[in-house]
């Protein structure tokens, strides 16, 4: 060795672990409104800035504030905000479900649901959506029915998936909403071959993924900014940054040296970083990128900024790695409670009204969970009949698995 | 009719796909304005246009990818992997997603994609231009696996392959792209021309997926080949001055397996011949399967003829290449038993 | 001696390894302060320190040339693959650079590493949480695959992969992590503390790789199996009342023919258990293997029970299961035969 | 469809195919010594300025300025003249060998030698190289034996590879020189494992890789910036943009929309961009990373702009999908015409030296041909023995190995 200071390996290291002080100090929050709303189809070399700030429209009075302000009529917020309410209702009737060994497996979107619904609200209905599994806010948002999401979490008789897929891997493709795979990020390079065949076919619909912070590290996220920049692909690319990947804090994706807007840049594509917990943020963003897609101007990387309030899965302990109190400190609020007092603070909305619906949506969710369970749980014999399990491997049963299905005698 | 080799019988197919539905399309690594390096795609980009034809980065996960969203649009994307060698990186979107869509979706959504790449080795390619990755497909649930022999039989399992709903892995053995070379390296290498099966129409005409050919009957031994190996097992035949009948499988995956069946039962021999490395290779599957249906027709252990278990190597192809010369020695083997 | 468990054992084997040689370290996804998904790396960085156990980003493909690097400059890396399902994003670094190395270089460069990851089903996982793709490296020569079915051999295996100059994709049967399950999955679960193999010296000491365990003899057929399936080999030659020798292969590349011909050449009948799909799985090279070795002892058809041809269904796992039930039904064709 | 203006899909197209002009209007060079040197140790979100300039020192009369002139001394010019004239002799040579059929294949690496040598230069012989196949200039520079690099093309008996690789494809630890694979793009995140190692061990030798503008669309290339991120790895990533790669131009890897080097800034990394025909800017700016490297403050990209000069490859033929004139046009000219004429113009060289100098370069060439030759050639019988194909696939030989060389009767 030369007479040279020896290197060192840098591993990141997340503010707070378990026992400390949840410490959010680092995250500076820009004013509600401060951010500039730059046209649509500005190139994207003249709105760098765009990955680096924050846009956020909900202030602390919980006006709506800012040139990225959408102006949505109070009926709209009320829908949006009793579709949040839902969600998050059935969530918790789920996550109990499995608790109570009705199910293997669940995953909640808690805090995190105007990253999909607010999209869901700004996209047109036959948008195709290729979402990850915390995303549920956009099938509740587009009416798919709660029953037959619940059905396939009980992989019971009337699963439309047949039993096939673990609890939350929807697919709907009359609700423009692609399978969900258990493989992350491999949707994220798909959605652009999907709005690059919409192009292709002189189409106007266009697609919108979404991933994780920590997915960004896949080899697909790439691919897919690489050819989403290279064909100018009609695509809304969000990454969630939900701040976790089960244990491990945003910093192991890159997180700690930059923004993940900031990816965006290196492939000449505008990067949006925006208040994932600010409905109106969410929504003012997604339709932005979706008129400069619609105008084949071509894809935009959206950064939603949020917090995983839950554990990562119904498999997860979150308190083993961080502050269990820390979504309390989390300085951009819960969704929910920022909508509800934006409503109030514009008199369209009332602490009343609130409980009211709070009481609809969780009766809705008990009714619509006692009729899934009337056709089975897990475990359960009210299952999808066994023979299926050989289908929809291929078009046509091949030979092998006629055979195969002979042999275990269905 | 027209007399084609196997690279113009691949690009007529693309051509003519091209031409009946505009949902087909044909992008990869150079295939566009060039054509291609081994020229498959040639003159498609001039004639359907850029947008029917294109390059693409050089990205085989991306490739992939960018194919099942299309597919599941309602397209039916042809894909060229520029060597089977560099398919790995799209491998994780291949077993992951193209052959799972349908299943974990109930049938809602499907990949309609034919994935076309060349693979093989005896052109001097070293260890990453002449990989045979054809086993591997075959173990992924959900994948179609098929490898052509003539130029014949190309144009016409790769127009099933493109109107197939289930992704189709279609393997091209580069060495026969111009010739059906039958091992002997050190003979003049003959051109399709002479070959019956390079008479091919210039229209539309499928080859059934999941169809053997039985290319030679007889009576001796059964020998089980595929893709170039075919051409190096009738070669044999004829060295070897047996009665063999050579099957050419033609799809792997689905296997005609009454066909191999019907065969082994009547002569009771079976000889597996494979380009791939020897261990897990496609050989170990048919082998199985021929033991298992016709166990009690068996006179001799069944041979696997392969490549060895090691990285191709470039200054020893002929020492690599499971040639006439092992061929024969095991159909010996076989009928010593 | 402790009285552990596979995941202990696993735990230990690494603790044993971080402390005897500096050069050794450990990194995946969620290994490091929280210790892996299922616990396998549990306070190894709060005792060896944030630099020779951390997490990283879930970017397997990164993870896997990140060893390579690490293996070239001098390092003996162990990386964790959080579920053998999402391998596929590192399977060119591991097929066309890890397995490579040695030879392309003429033994320059290798990759002494260790990939150590959770496999198969009978945890409701779904398809994405239950795959068994040990065959697809058995075809990939440059590695060695290795399975163990005990908590001691776990220990062995894990620190003979360690020390192996070879990559070494080392598969966890995740089923047995806390019980050795015998497939029948309507009984209570039994802790490892009941079975002799829970008995784990608390240092240093190898199980060699490539050799194979004969955990049961006997003098009717032969069963082969590895991880899970030892142990459901073993319940259901209790069932069938049939006097099997089973054999634990422990390692499937390389293989330990000697143990198999031997025993296969004594009973003359041969069945293969395995989880993964069926066609073109590891067990279609040990029919095929089998019946090259000791065609004249076979008096039976070599059985394979695996899974089936499909992904791994989660409502219908004890379907798709090869279990107790299904192994006896061949064992007696087998017999019957 | 609703009332709305259809999509369209884009597809890049170069400025110029065969027949046409060749156009490189679109390329902006600015004035050598006009880009700012910032300090080793800035911060990368203070420099991200240079992702979008062009580093450059020899100015249009030959002159070395500006602040990133590493003043290097004349004899080290004349070295680095030599080793890229002996590189470019060496090519030809070889070239024509695989013309004569002394071998199967060959890739030159003709006006980008300055890319590999420069690098080469600046970096301590035991820094470590992860080559792609086109920087067999480093090798040269480190003083590896032409013989052996000839052997090696010509598989025969004396290639330290033992006839298994394609020819170029070098290995030599000996000179911290990384085993070449045929793989695009997969020694990337290799070099920041190997850094990283470095690191974790304490040592201060650093790790440089390079990688085609082509090859930045592989999934490698992401892992590479994202793990050299996280861990600030001391790695310097080169991606060589010669244009092409095969028939594809640079656009099809996304340099329509952007440039290469600002790849690094969605990864917290600095990102430089370097005239890559100008032996001392990447003299200077791998100099530059390097130091930063040292001191601990991670990886850099840079962005190497250059021209592949001929064909792909032996198996290539450019005709077919450029100008063939392009390189002619070339606005960066030939590194060794712009090296050469600055050492005339510093009055440290002539035009007889240099004809000198380019004689005894290609009778080095010449003679080192003559004597690997004399060991065999490809097809030749002088190779290595058969028995070899079966070593080193493990380090020990497995029993299944054994018997496939017995069967093979060797
Ligand atoms: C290819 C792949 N690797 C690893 C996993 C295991 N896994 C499932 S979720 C998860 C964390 C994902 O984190 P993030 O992308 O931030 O999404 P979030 O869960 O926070 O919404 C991991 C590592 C997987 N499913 N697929
Ligand atoms: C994974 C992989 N895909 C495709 C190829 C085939 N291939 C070899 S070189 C090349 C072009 C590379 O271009 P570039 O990265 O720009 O490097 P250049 O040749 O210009 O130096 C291609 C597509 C390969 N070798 N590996
Ligand atoms: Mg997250
Ligand atoms: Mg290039």
């Amino acid at each position: 060795m030369k007479n040279r200071k020896p290197l060192s390996l840098h591993i990141p290291e997340p503010e707070a672990r378990p026992g400390e002080q949840p410490d959010f100090s680092a995250i500076k929050v820009p004013e509600a409104g401060s951010v500039r709303r730059p046209d649509p189809d500005a190139p994207d070399h003249e709105i760098r800035d765009l990955a680096y700030s924050l846009i956020r429209v909900l202030d602390d009075k919980a006006a709506a504030v800012g040139p990225w302000n959408p102006r949505l009529d109070p009926e709209t917020l009320r829908r949006g905000l009793r579709v949040m309410m839902l969600t998050r209702a059935y969530d918790d009737r789920m996550y109990r479900a499995q608790r109570q060994g009705k199910t293997s497996f669940y995953m909640k979107c808690t805090g995190e649901e105007a990253c999909s619904i607010a999209a869901a609200f700004a996209l047109d209905r036959d948008d195709m959506c290729f979402p990850s599994y915390r995303q549920q806010g956009i099938l509740i948002a587009r009416g798919y029915p709660l029953v037959t999401m619940m059905c396939q979490v009980y992989s019971n008789e009337l699963d439309p998936l047949k039993g096939r897929q673990l609890p939350i891997m929807y697919s709907s493709k009359k609700n423009s909403f692609f399978t969900i795979s258990g493989n992350l990020g491999t949707q994220f390079p798909q959605a652009v071959g999907w709005a690059m065949a919409s192009a292709y076919k002189g189409d106007d619909r266009i697609a919108a993924s979404w991933i994780g912070d920590g997915t960004t590290a896949e080899g697909d996220f790439h691919q897919a900014l690489n050819f989403a920049s290279v064909y100018r692909a009609p695509v809304i690319l969000n990454v969630v940054n939900n701040q976790w990947a089960i244990s491990s804090f945003s910093g192991f994706a890159g997180g700690e040296e930059t923004t993940f807007a900031s990816r965006a840049i290196g492939y000449g594509l505008p990067g949006l970083r925006v208040d994932g917990n600010d409905f109106l943020a969410v929504y003012a963003a997604t339709d932005w990128a979706a008129t400069r897609a619609r105008n084949n101007n071509g894809a935009t990387l959206i950064e939603l900024y949020t917090y995983r309030a839950e554990g990562h899965s119904t498999s997860d302990d979150p308190t083993r790695y961080r502050p269990s109190d820390e979504w309390k400190a989390w300085p951009l609020g819960d969704p929910i409670e920022r909508l509800k007092d934006h409503l109030i603070a514009l008199g369209e909305w009332s602490e009343e009204r609130h409980e009211q619906t709070q009481k609809e949506v969780v009766e809705e969710v008990r009714a619509a969970n006692k009729e899934a369970e009337s056709h089975g749980v897990l475990g359960g014999d009210k299952k999808p009949s066994v023979k299926t399990m050989f289908e929809d491997v291929y078009e046509e049963m091949p030979w092998h698995l006629r055979r195969q299905r002979q042999q275990l005698g269905v | 009719m027209a007399t084609m080799n196997m690279i113009q019988a691949i690009n007529s197919a693309m051509d003519v796909m091209l031409t009946r539905d505009p949902n087909v399309l044909v992008f990869g690594e150079d295939v566009g304005y060039f054509g291609g390096v081994f020229r498959a795609t040639e003159g498609l980009q001039k004639k359907h246009g850029v947008k029917r034809c294109f390059d693409t980065p050089i990205g085989e996960g991306g490739i992939v990818a960018v194919a099942i969203g299309m597919g599941a649009y309602g397209l039916r994307p042809i894909v060229e992997i520029q060597f089977a060698d560099y398919i790995y990186p799209a491998f994780d979107q291949l077993v992951s997603e193209a052959a799972r869509l349908r299943y974990r979706s109930a049938g809602d959504f499907f990949a309609p994609m034919t994935v076309r790449t060349p693979y093989g080795g005896g052109i001097f390619g070293g260890q990453t231009h002449s990989q045979s990755p054809e086993a591997i497909f075959t173990h992924v649930a959900g994948l179609k696996t098929v490898i052509p022999s003539t130029p014949y039989d190309a144009k016409g399992l790769l127009i099933s392959a493109i109107e197939d709903n289930d992704p189709v892995i279609f393997l091209e053995p580069k060495r026969i792209y111009n010739g059906p070379f039958d091992g002997h390296h050190d003979r003049p290498v003959q051109p399709w021309s002479k070959h019956p099966a390079s008479e091919v129409p210039d229209g539309y005409y499928k080859v059934p997926l999941g169809k053997a050919a039985v290319v030679r009957e007889g009576n001796d031994l059964t020998i089980l080949a595929y893709g170039t190996m075919v051409h190096v097992a009738l070669a044999s035949t004829e060295d070897a001055g047996l009665d063999a009948e050579v099957i050419d499988l033609r799809s792997l995956l689905p296997l005609d397996i009454d066909t191999v069946t019907k065969s082994v039962e009547k002569t009771g021999r079976c000889v597996i011949v494979h380009e791939a490395t020897r261990t897990s290779g496609f050989g170990a599957e048919l082998a199985a399967l021929v033991q298992e249906n016709c166990f009690y027709h068996l006179e001799a252990p069944i041979e696997r003829v392969t490549g060895w278990d090691t990285p191709y190597p470039h200054a020893f192809e002929w020492d690599y290449f499971p040639g006439p010369k092992r061929v024969v020695e095991a159909m010996r083997r076989v009928m010593e038993a």
